[in-house]
C-alpha cells in the first residue's frame, strides 16, 4: 500500500512537472519517465501485457517520435509561449476550479462503484479453451473481440497514410541523416539481431504468456528505428509497390480471413480445431505489418522510390 | 480504501492535469502531451477498476482494450506530430493561428 | 524474504525520484538524457525484483523491453536532436 | 442458407470498402475504378440489407459467434438502415464528384482515406457495442482530419489542427464514460446496458462525458469552435462529407445511447440541450448571415441547421415518436442539401478562382447547373415545402407550438427567416449581371450533375415521408426515449 501511494504520488507529480516545465525538451524527457513509471504500475496491476506495450509503444516509440518532431519544429522559432500569456489569471484560477470540480464528481463516482465487480472474467475463462489460445489477453483481442483489432490495425495504417499525405504536399527534402560513427555502429549491429529476435519470441510467447502481435510489432519497428537514425534507407526498388504490401498485408490478411468466415455466414468465426493456428497466422502478418508501419511512421517522409517521385 | 480505487483516482487526477495542460498551453506540442497523458490517466482507470474481481486473478478484457488503447493513441500522436510539424511551416511558430476564427 | 524485497523496490522507488530531481535541475540535455537513462535502469531492477516477488517469469520479459527499448531512445536523443537542442 | 437468416450485407458494407482502400494504396492508378465500383456495390448491398429488414425484421449479429457480453454484436433497424442508405447516396456523389477534383498527388492520398472513412461511418451505424463504437469513431475522425489537410495551405493546416485536437478531445471523454459503464454494469454491449442500467453515480458520470465528447464532435453550440475553420477550408468533396455525414454519425451514436441509456436519466439535460440547440441556431445563422466568403457561409450554416436536431429533444417527452421521425428527417435532407451546397460552393470556386460572396455574378450565366443546385438545397435548408427540409421542420414546429414551447417555435421561425436571408444573399449576388471578364477553368459534367441531383434528392424527399417513415419503425429505435 505504502508503495502503491507513493508510486501514484510520483505519477501525478510527473503528469503536473512534464505538463508545466517551460522547456520541451525537458518535458519529452519527464514524459518518457512517466511512461516507464506507468509500466511499472501495469505490472503492479497486474497487466505485464499491458506494461510490454506500454514500454514498447507507449514510452519507447512514442518518446522516439516526439524527440524527432522536435527536432523539426523551426529553429528560429521563439521558445513557446508557456501558457497564454495574453489571458488574464482569471482564467487558469477558474479552469482550475472547474476541472477540480468535475475530477471530485468522477471521484464520487468511481467511489461509488460495488467493491467487487467481475466484469467479464468469467466469461473469458468459460471461453478460454475455444479461443485456440492459452494468453487470456490474447484471446480477449485474436478471437473474442478480434473485430475491435482488425479496425485498430486499420487506424494505424490509416495514421500512416495521413503523416505521408501531409508530407507529400511538403516541397522541402528529406532530412539527411549525419553519417554512423563506430560507435551507432556497434550498437547497431549487436541491437538490430537481438531486436528481432526479442519480437519473434513476444509474438511466439503471446498465445501461452503476455506478448503478442503489437508488443512484438513494436519491438520489430525500433530494430527498423535505429536502422533508420544509423542512415540505412530502403533501396528504391523496394520502395514502391513491395513496401505498400509489407504495410498493408497485416490489415489484408485480416480482411481476408474475415472474408473468408463470412462464407460460413458468420463474420471473424474461428473453427475451434484450426483457431490457435490461424491466430498465430493472422498475428505473423500483423506484427510484420505493425513493425513496418511504426519505422514508417517515425521516418515520416514517403521513402524515395525509383523512378525519382517522391 | 483499497489499491484499485486508489490508483483509479489517481487516474482522475492524471486525467484531469492533462485536460487543463491541453486548454491552458498553446504550444502544440505540449497540447500533444497532454492528450497523451489524458489517455494514460484513463487506462489507469480502466485497469485499476478491473481489479475488483475478488479474485487473485483482474478481469482481463479491459487489459485488451487497453492495448488498442494505447495503438491507437500512439497514431493519433503520429498523425498530431506530422500535422504540427506541418503547421509550425506555415504559421512559423508551432501555434494554432487565431487570425481567421471570428468566433470568441 | 518478501520484506526485503519489497524494502528493496521502495528504496529503489525513492532512487527514481532522486532521478527526476536531475531531469528537473538539468542543467544540459545531456545531463536529462542520462537521467532518464538511469531512470530505465533503475525500473530494470525493480522490475527483476517484483517478478522475483509475485513469481512472475513474464515481469522478466518486460525488464528486458525496458532495456532494448531505452538504448533506441538514446539513439533516437543523440542522432536527432542532441546537436540542434545544444545549439539553442 | 446464406441468404436467410445471416445475410452477410451488413459485413459487406464494413469489408468492402476497407478492401477497396487497400486496394486504391496498393495500385494508386486504378484507384478512381475502385472507388466507382466499390459505390456502386455499397448502394447495391444497401438496398440488399434493406429487403433483408423489410423481410426479417431487426438484424443482429454476433461477430466472432460469441455474442455480448463477451463478443462483439453487430446491430440494425430502420434508423441503422437509412444512416446507411444516406450515406451510400452521399457518398456515391461524392464519389463521382471527386473523380475529376484532385490532382494526382491528391489523388493517391484522397481515395483510400475517403474509402477508410466511408468502411468507418458503415461500422459506426451497424455497431451496437459502445468500445467498438470509440474505434470507429477515432478511425473516423483521422480521416476526417487527414481529408482536410489534403488540401494543404495555412488555412487548411490550421483547420485540420484543431479538429484533431478536438475530435481527440471528444474521443477521450467518450471513452471515459464508456471505461465508466464498463465497470459499473459489467459490458460494452448497448442493448445489456440498456437493461442493467441505473439511477447511479457512474450513470450520470457518464452521460455527462459521452454527451460533452460527442457534442463537441457534433458540433453543438458552443462546442463548434473547430467547424467553420474545417469546414470551410477542406476540399470541396471534403466539406460536403463532413457536414453531411461525419457530424451526424457522432449526432447518430448521441441518439442511440440517449435513447438505449440516458433518456430516462434526463429531464434536465434534454432542456439544457434544447436551449444549446436554440442558441446554436441563432448563432449559426447570424453568423453565416455575416460571412463574406461563400464557403464559411455553408459551414456557419451547418452550425445552424445542427441547432436544429437539439431543439427537439425537450419536446420529445410529450410528441414522441413522430417527432423524432422529423429530426431524422431534417438530419437526412440537411446531409443531402448541405453535400450539394458544398459541392457547388466548390464548382464556383473552382471555376472563378475565389468564393468572395460579392464576386459571384457571372456565375449563373456560366455554372447554371451549380446554382441551380445550390438554390434548389438552399430550399431544403429554409424549409420551404415541398423540400425533406420542410417535413423536418414542420414536424418539430408543429410539436413546439402543440406543446405551447412558443419561445422555441419562435428561434425555429427566426432561424428559417435567417437562412431565407443569408441563401438570398448568395443568390442575389450570384444573379447579378456580370461586369468583369476574368480567366474560368471549365467544371467537367460530373462535377456539375453531382451536386444537382443530391439537390434533387433533398427536395424529392418532400414526397417520400411516408414510405421512409414505415421503414424508419423497423425496430422501433425510438421506443423508449418515446416512453419516458
Amino acid at each position: 500500500m505504502l508503495f502503491d501511494a507513493l508510486l501514484g504520488l510520483l505519477l501525478l507529480g510527473l503528469a503536473w512537472l512534464l505538463l508545466s516545465c517551460r522547456d520541451l525538451f525537458k518535458a519529452i524527457v519527464l514524459f518518457v519517465a512517466f511512461g516507464l513509471l506507468m509500466a511499472i504500475v501495469w505490472v503492479r496491476l497486474d497487466a505485464p501485457d499491458v506494461a510490454l506495450a506500454e514500454v514498447a509503444i507507449g514510452a519507447g516509440l512514442t518518446g522516439a517520435l516526439l524527440m524527432s518532431a522536435l527536432a523539426k519544429l523551426p529553429v528560429d522559432n521563439p521558445p513557446g509561449r508557456y501558457s497564454n500569456e495574453k489571458t488574464h489569471w482569471l482564467l487558469p484560477l477558474t479552469l482550475a476550479l472547474m476541472l477540480l470540480l468535475v475530477a471530485s464528481g468522477l471521484g464520487y463516482a468511481l467511489w461509488s462503484l460495488p467493491v467487487i465487480a467481475p466484469g467479464l472474467s468469467g466469461e473469458v475463462a468459460a471461453n478460454l479453451e475455444q479461443s485456440g489460445v492459452s494468453n487470456p489477453v490474447t484471446a480477449v483481442l485474436l478471437n473474442f473481440r478480434g473485430y475491435d483489432t482488425l479496425l485498430e490495425i486499420v487506424v494505424l495504417l490509416l495514421a500512416l497514410l495521413g503523416v505521408w499525405s501531409l508530407n507529400s504536399l511538403d516541397a522541402t527534402p528529406a532530412t539527411a541523416e549525419k553519417p554512423a560513427n563506430l560507435v551507432l555502429d556497434t550498437l547497431m549491429r549487436l541491437l538490430v539481431p537481438l531486436l528481432i529476435l526479442v519480437a519473434a519470441y513476444l509474438l511466439w510467447a503471446g498465445a501461452n504468456s503476455p506478448g503478442g502481435a503489437f508488443q512484438a510489432g513494436a519491438v520489430l519497428a525500433a530494430a527498423g528505428v535505429l536502422l533508420l537514425l544509423a542512415g540505412w534507407r530502403l533501396p528504391t526498388a523496394l520502395a514502391g509497390l513491395p513496401l505498400r504490401l509489407a504495410l498493408v498485408a497485416g490489415p489484408v490478411a485480416f480482411i481476408t480471413l474475415a472474408a473468408l468466415t463470412l462464407l460460413n455466414a458468420r463474420l471473424l468465426e474461428l473453427p475451434v480445431e484450426h483457431a490457435g493456428m490461424l491466430i498465430l497466422l493472422l498475428e505473423t502478418f500483423a506484427m510484420f505489418s505493425i513493425g513496418v508501419t511504426l519505422a514508417a511512421l517515425f521516418l515520416g517522409q514517403r521513402p524515395q522510390e525509383r523512378g525519382g517521385s517522391a | 480504501m483499497n489499491s484499485a480505487i486508489l490508483y483509479a483516482l489517481v487516474g482522475v487526477g492524471i486525467f484531469s492535469l492533462g485536460l487543463y495542460a491541453l486548454i491552458l498551453h498553446p504550444h502544440l506540442l505540449r497540447k500533444i502531451l497532454a492528450i497523451n497523458v489524458m489517455g494514460s490517466g484513463l487506462f489507469l482507470v480502466l485497469i485499476a477498476l478491473a481489479k475488483r474481481t475478488g479474485e487473485p486473478l483482474p478481469d482481463l478484457v479491459p487489459q485488451a482494450m487497453v492495448i488498442t488503447g494505447i495503438v491507437v493513441a500512439f497514431s493519433a500522436t503520429a498523425l498530431a506530430l506530422a500535422l504540427m510539424v506541418r503547421v509550425a511551416k506555415e504559421n512559423h511558430r508551432a501555434e494554432l493561428s487565431d487570425d481567421e476564427s471570428q468566433q470568441p | 524474504m518478501d520484506r526485503l524485497y519489497l524494502i528493496l523496490t521502495l528504496f529503489l522507488l525513492l532512487n527514481l525520484a532522486a532521478g527526476m530531481w536531475r531531469v528537473l535541475r538539468g542543467p544540459s540535455a545531456v545531463d536529462r538524457m542520462l537521467a532518464s537513462q538511469l531512470f530505465g535502469t533503475t525500473a530494470v531492477a525493480i522490475l527483476l525484483l517484483l517478478a522475483q516477488l509475485y513469481e512472475r517469469e513474464a515481469l522478466r520479459d518486460v525488464a528486458l523491453l525496458f532495456a532494448l527499448l531505452a538504448a533506441v531512445t538514446a539513439v533516437a536523443f543523440v542522432r536527432r536532436l542532441w546537436q540542434s537542442h545544444e545549439h539553442k | 442458407m446464406i441468404l436467410h437468416s445471416e445475410t452477410p450485407w451488413p459485413a459487406l458494407l464494413i469489408l468492402l470498402p476497407l478492401a477497396a482502400a487497400m486496394l486504391s494504396f496498393l495500385f494508386p492508378r486504378s484507384a478512381k475504378f475502385t472507388g466507382v465500383v466499390t459505390a456502386i456495390i455499397i448502394a447495391l448491398a444497401v438496398v440488399g440489407f434493406g429487403w433483408h429488414l423489410q423481410s426479417e425484421g431487426v438484424y443482429r449479429h454476433a461477430v466472432g459467434g460469441w455474442g455480448a457480453p463477451l463478443g462483439i454484436d453487430l446491430y440494425g433497424d430502420g434508423l441503422t438502415l437509412l444512416m446507411l442508405a444516406v450515406t451510400a447516396l452521399v457518398g456515391l456523389a461524392i464519389t463521382l464528384y471527386s473523380l475529376d477534383y484532385f490532382n494526382t498527388e491528391q489523388a493517391r492520398w484522397f481515395w483510400p482515406l475517403w474509402l477508410l472513412l466511408w468502411a468507418a461511418l458503415n461500422a459506426l451505424f451497424l455497431s451496437a457495442d459502445i468500445f467498438n463504437l470509440y474505434i470507429t469513431l477515432e478511425l473516423m475522425g483521422m480521416a476526417a482530419v487527414a481529408l482536410v489537410a489534403l488540401k494543404g495551405g495555412r488555412d487548411a493546416l490550421n483547420g485540420a489542427m484543431r479538429y484533431l485536437l478536438a475530435t481527440l478531445l471528444g474521443s477521450l471523454a467518450y471513452l471515459f464514460g464508456v471505461v465508466l459503464l464498463y465497470h459499473g454494469y459489467g459490458t460494452v454491449d448497448i442493448a445489456l446496458l440498456a437493461e442493467r442500467i441505473d439511477h447511479q453515480p457512474v450513470a450520470w458520470a457518464a452521460l455527462g462525458l459521452m454527451g460533452a465528447g460527442l457534442l463537441l464532435k457534433t458540433a453543438l453550440f458552443p462546442l463548434h469552435f473547430w467547424l467553420p475553420a474545417a469546414h470551410a477550408s477542406a476540399p470541396a468533396p471534403v466539406s460536403a462529407l463532413l457536414s453531411a455525414l461525419v457530424v451526424k454519425a457522432s449526432f447518430y451514436i448521441f441518439l442511440r445511447l440517449w435513447f438505449a441509456l440516458f433518456a430516462p436519466l434526463g429531464g434536465e439535460v434534454a432542456w439544457l440541450l434544447g436551449l444549446l440547440g436554440a442558441l446554436a441556431i441563432l448563432w449559426g445563422s447570424w453568423q453565416a448571415l455575416r460571412q463574406t466568403r461563400l464557403k464559411l457561409l455553408v459551414a456557419y450554416s451547418t452550425v445552424a441547421q445542427l441547432g436544429y436536431l437539439f431543439v427537439a429533444f425537450p419536446l420529445a417527452a410529450v410528441a414522441g415518436v413522430v417527432l423524432w421521425h422529423g429530426v431524422i428527417y431534417l438530419l437526412i435532407s440537411h446531409a443531402l442539401a448541405k453535400a450539394a451546397m458544398f459541392m457547388a460552393a466548390g464548382n464556383l470556386l473552382r471555376f472563378g478562382g475565389h468564393d468572395r460572396i460579392v464576386d459571384l455574378n457571372r456565375s449563373v450565366q456560366q455554372l447554371p447547373l451549380s446554382t441551380a443546385a445550390f438554390a434548389l438545397a438552399g430550399v431544403s435548408i429554409m424549409g420551404l415545402p415541398p423540400s425533406g427540409g420542410f417535413i423536418g421542420k414542420w414536424l418539430l414546429l408543429e410539436a413546439a407550438l402543440q406543446q405551447g414551447q412558443w419561445a422555441l417555435a419562435a428561434v425555429m421561425i427566426v432561424g428559417g427567416l435567417l437562412a431565407a436571408a443569408y441563401i438570398f444573399k448568395v443568390l442575389g449576388y450570384a444573379f447579378t449581371p456580370s461586369t468583369s471578364r476574368e480567366e474560368s477553368i471549365p467544371i467537367p459534367a460530373t462535377m456539375a450533375w453531382a451536386p444537382l441531383l443530391l439537390a434533387f434528392a433533398s427536395i424529392l424527399l418532400g414526397f417520400l415521408a411516408p414510405a421512409l417513415f414505415s421503414l424508419l419503425d423497423i425496430g422501433s429505435p425510438f421506443e423508449r426515449g418515446a416512453g419516458s
